[in-house]
């Protein structure tokens, strides 16, 4: 399976990004990995242009949310119905509740939501979403 | 008109910042009350001072923030800049700023000081009457500077490598070299008016496992920069490495070989002081052990007698922390400082001249560099991989060196990719760890070092 | 039957304790878990052991404390006994406790450990499995001790001076002597059926200005004592002095000495642990603050290379701690332990060479008073002031000594009574202070010296 | 004018003590000192014997509460309705509030109650207290 990764926005933390790239090669995913610092366009273009599965989105610094409100016209714009969207991270500026966050990002187009969960618990909840689809 | 300042009548002529008036922004420095300056407090040297991070995007919460410090004894006041301002895109943060202030909820990380203008800003720096310190993160700072110093703040953190390596993914190298001269040359032409302004370079840098002579050497690199262009107060750093006795030795070397580098290149009459920045790593989601892990790292920094110390607070694992959270971390550490007496003074021979010696041969190898100008030999240095940053999302880095930590928690190079170390010093780096056979358990280690405050 | 025996008969046979089965115990000991022993622990040296202090009056509230205790990853359990228990007032701590019970409310400081009796309390104490140490305070501890034992608590902290001078006003010291003896005696006894009994002595004394000469001193022969009866496992302890230095100072000759005189004694075959007490004195009346106090304590245990601390809560200055707190506090240390790493060795050769001086005038003194025994030539000291304990509430201390901290936090002897001093050891710590002109003055500074942490 | 003081029950917190009869002299008064460990009963025969005019009780461990609920039978008892009786320092086991302490002690027959008050700010209060009664 093919997964585009990265960190969205004006983000510039790369550690989670390199253990991200790391575990999702461990678990046999074929990693297209943007690194930090790259825009919904980008994130977008990259899942046409390599044909993936999975968009697996990071954000660490806060932002988020003033990038991902597009969200769900870009993906209705190219027909993307079939690709998973996730994103974790630390999704909201200042300390928020999951309670909160979750459904929020839900309502942008995401279809998985982890909001400061550690990222095991992430990618096993992914794999098993995956089977589940098929 | 020379030719600095018309440079600086383009830079600041910009659609998002206020108009600038410098003869009226030279007066308000020349008269500014010397409390505003930290240099003035530096040369004092009664205490070690105190200083958090912080930002909220609108004027009102930013000068609540103030309001709590000042309660909690601060020595030192922050101004941390949004993360869209750091990047220049000036637009994305006015927009922001803006839902912001209608919302009553924050979308921005810190203060958007070029939206908010000088002429505001100023207003509040003066009303608190205490130093400020700017903290952003930005390659390009040529109007976020002109802005911060004139709204009466009057120490600059960042450099063109400290602010880059860590802080951009592509932003060209070179470039920041000459954005960062322009800074410093602002700084040092304001430096004649009043006290000087200080000038700080950042030496957690991506806070992951970085040697300590990569931090020692970016130290001294933007340090000797600043002074080539006049500046006259410079402050060094490093953040909490996980061994007391590493942050003691790198500390020690530091010192030594900021006043020894300074002085050999025209800085004779520069003061040079110690920063200690607390646990700049991944902290741990418990607030009462990050309120036990701040505490330590106030400890380590009058160990290793810092001129100034900036904290973290509980909140840090989970985002921007709230005033009153931030302010109860200064108290802490004030008190702690106060209380804290009787320190020893510490050396590590063989430790010390081991860094030593690392960090002289790196230097070397930079003057070696047959460019003409120091920011070209260095960002020739820099290109070649003999000077790697561990984990810095930067394109230009060479991203080869990896580190570890032994057993007594220190950082110890694996991989020495392109720095040119002495074989002893790289097989003393060695000698210290027992590394696992296979490549995935030093993935692992890797992993759980990161993570050594969790 | 032995003479040991019979006074063990009567002393155990008292309307408030159990009726005791001595084989049956014995039995217990013989047969009880490894783990249950601290001696066991330290013998393997492999971390610094964390303990609290704690206890609440009924059992349910106990064992609920020692449930939070567990979940905080503890590697000591305390049983800190009332203070009604402490001065054998058996009638009062029955009354509280049944008032206790009544009214969901606690109405004693502590465990009433002899009026829950042996049988009830060893329940709990098997259940949890752990090494649990006795806290009390008390003179006459022999029903205590005896109690304690046969419920399966193998640490008995306490000795004939430690916790008479800081915790009785007039109990007669040369029965204390005796009491303790009779309880040195029957660790010593127990200790050859299993792992040994721990004895510790209780080195913070008033916790209030008591310069480190007079602890150490006190430390060694309370440790002598123990040695002559049989203990075989003996633990010294100090509390933090107020300047790092100065702790470490105290640590490297307590530690150095204890282990030369214990030699000196018998002792070759004694186990000398050493124990860090968190700051004694008054606490802080801001939470915050008193957690930052409490983490400083546990960086200096872990610098000191101590083999227990034992920790205080952040409640402290206001009174018997919640579960939920002292549990915290535990968690806290345990984590902090655990993320410091590369702590250096740190010597002072002056104030250790000075520091060991005034130790052996003093213990000279000891072995020259004319006495047949050690215990009557310990007595013989007290009573002529040799050994003078800083606040002391009982009538037989002299109360001449008067102490005051120089500006490094160290606490200093600038009256020094009838300690029987060398001449240069005296220069030397008032050469350090200088002190106020007018009595007014250094009463003042006392009362801000007692108060260094708040 | 005279103060009977001292630490009450089985309390042997004598730093404060020390200090509040170093205070009592510092401000004129005729202190006798019990000291720490000393009981109601104690009290009361010293403050007949010395006639008087305050009676100063410490409680630092949190024992006051079992010893003081005697206190107003013995007062009317001796019949020293004159003599100021006042108490301070820790009155409770554990934390508790002044608002839950001070009436409950007011009712034991205390004239003046400080729970956890600072030592001046208690004495310039009886010293006010000592005033108005004349
Ligand atoms: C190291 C660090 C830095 C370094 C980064 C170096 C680098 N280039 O990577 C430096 C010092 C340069 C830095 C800069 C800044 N930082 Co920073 N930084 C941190 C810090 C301390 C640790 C981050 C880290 O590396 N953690 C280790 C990695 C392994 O963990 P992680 O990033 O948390 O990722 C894990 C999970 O989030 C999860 N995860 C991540 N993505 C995904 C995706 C999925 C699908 C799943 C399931 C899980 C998952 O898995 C990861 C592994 O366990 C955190 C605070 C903290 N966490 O303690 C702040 C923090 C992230 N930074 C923050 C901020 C604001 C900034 C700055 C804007 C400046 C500032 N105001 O301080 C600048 C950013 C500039 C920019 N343009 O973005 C904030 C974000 C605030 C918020 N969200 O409200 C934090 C939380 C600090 C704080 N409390 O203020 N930072
Ligand atoms: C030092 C100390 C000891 C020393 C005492 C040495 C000595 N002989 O004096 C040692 C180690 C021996 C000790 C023993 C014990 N202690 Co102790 N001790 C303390 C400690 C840390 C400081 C006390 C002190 O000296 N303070 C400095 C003086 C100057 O301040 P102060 O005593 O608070 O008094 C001030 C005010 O209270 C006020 N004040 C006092 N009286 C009055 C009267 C009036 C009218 C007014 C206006 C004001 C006033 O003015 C004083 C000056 O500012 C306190 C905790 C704390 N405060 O931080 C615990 C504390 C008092 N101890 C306590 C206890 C329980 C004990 C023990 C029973 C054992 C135990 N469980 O730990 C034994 C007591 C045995 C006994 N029989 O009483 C508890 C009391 C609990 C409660 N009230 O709920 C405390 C609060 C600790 C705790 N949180 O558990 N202790």
């Amino acid at each position: 399976m093919k997964v585009v990764t990265g960190v969205v926005g004006n983000d510039i933390h790369v550690v989670a990004n390199r253990l991200i790239d790391i575990s999702l090669q461990a678990r046999g995913f074929e990693v297209f990995n943007l690194g930090v610092n790259t825009s919904l366009e980008e994130f977008i273009d990259a899942v046409v242009e390599t044909d993936a599965d999975i968009l697996l989105i990071s954000s660490l610094n806060g932002e988020a949310e003033g990038w991902c409100r597009d969200l769900q016209f870009l993906r209705s714009e190219y027909n993307l119905k079939e690709v998973i969207f996730v994103i974790g991270g630390n999704l909201a500026v200042g300390e928020a509740a999951q309670s909160d966050i979750v459904p929020k990002y839900k309502s942008y187009g995401f279809d998985l939501v982890f909001h400061q969960i550690d990222l095991n618990t992430g990618l096993d909840e992914i794999e098993r979403f995956v089977k589940e689809r098929v | 008109m020379s030719l600095l300042q018309k440079e600086r009548d383009v830079i600041t002529r910009n659609e998002y910042a206020d108009h600038f008036d410098f003869d009226e922004i030279e007066d308000f420095i020349r008269n500014a009350n010397k409390e505003m300056f930290i240099s003035h407090h530096f040369k004092k040297r009664d205490r070690l001072l105190v200083q958090p991070r912080g930002g909220f995007p609108t004027y009102k919460k930013m000068f609540e923030l103030y309001e709590e410090f000042m309660k909690a004894d601060i020595d030192v006041l922050p101004l941390t800049i949004d993360s869209n301002t750091r990047l220049n895109d000036y637009a994305m943060a006015k927009k922001m700023l803006t839902l912001s202030e209608e919302n009553e909820m924050d979308m921005l990380n810190g203060y958007p000081l070029v939206n908010h203008g000088y002429r505001t800003t100023r207003k509040m720096m003066t009303h608190f009457n205490k130093p400020v310190s700017l903290r952003h993160g930005t390659p390009d700072a040529r109007l976020l500077v002109e802005t911060a110093l004139a709204s009466g703040i009057f120490e600059i953190e960042g450099g063109p490598i400290t602010y880059m390596l860590p802080y951009s993914k592509n932003f060209p190298l070179d470039k920041a070299f000459l954005y960062w001269k322009y800074v410093d040359k602002v700084c040092a032409k304001y430096s004649t008016l009043n006290e000087p302004i200080n000038r700080e370079s950042f030496g957690p840098l991506t806070a992951t496992l970085v040697p300590p002579c990569i931090v020692i050497v970016i130290q001294l690199i933007e340090m000797l920069l600043s002074i080539e262009e006049g500046v006259k107060s410079f402050s060094v750093s490093f953040s909490q490495n996980g061994s007391m006795m590493q942050d003691i030795v790198t500390s020690n070397v530091l010192k030594k070989l900021a006043r020894k580098y300074a002085d050999m290149f025209g800085g004779e009459d520069a003061i040079i002081n110690l920063v200690y920045h607390q646990w700049m790593g991944a902290f741990p989601r418990d607030k009462n052990l990050s309120d036990s892990l701040i505490n330590t790292n106030t400890i380590i920094a009058a160990m290793v007698r810092a001129d100034k110390i900036i904290i973290k607070t509980r909140d840090e694992a989970f985002g921007i922390p709230t005033m009153q959270c931030n302010a109860q971390s200064v108290a802490n550490t004030k008190y702690t400082l106060r209380t804290l007496k009787g320190l020893p003074v510490v050396h590590d021979a063989e430790e010390e001249e081991n860094l030593e010696l690392e960090v002289r041969a790196i230097m070397d190898a930079v003057f070696n560099d047959p460019a003409d100008t120091l920011w070209r030999k260095v960002f020739n240095t820099i290109k070649s991989g003999l000077i790697d940053v561990p984990f810095s999302p930067h394109i230009i880095n060479n991203n080869e060196v990896i580190t570890i930590r032994d057993d007594s928690g220190n950082i110890r190079i694996i991989e020495k990719g392109k720095l040119p170390l002495p074989d002893r010093c790289f097989a003393y780096e060695k000698s210290k760890v027992n590394l696992p056979e296979s490549q995935t358990e030093v993935i692992n280690k890797i992993i759980h070092d990161i993570g050594a405050m969790l």
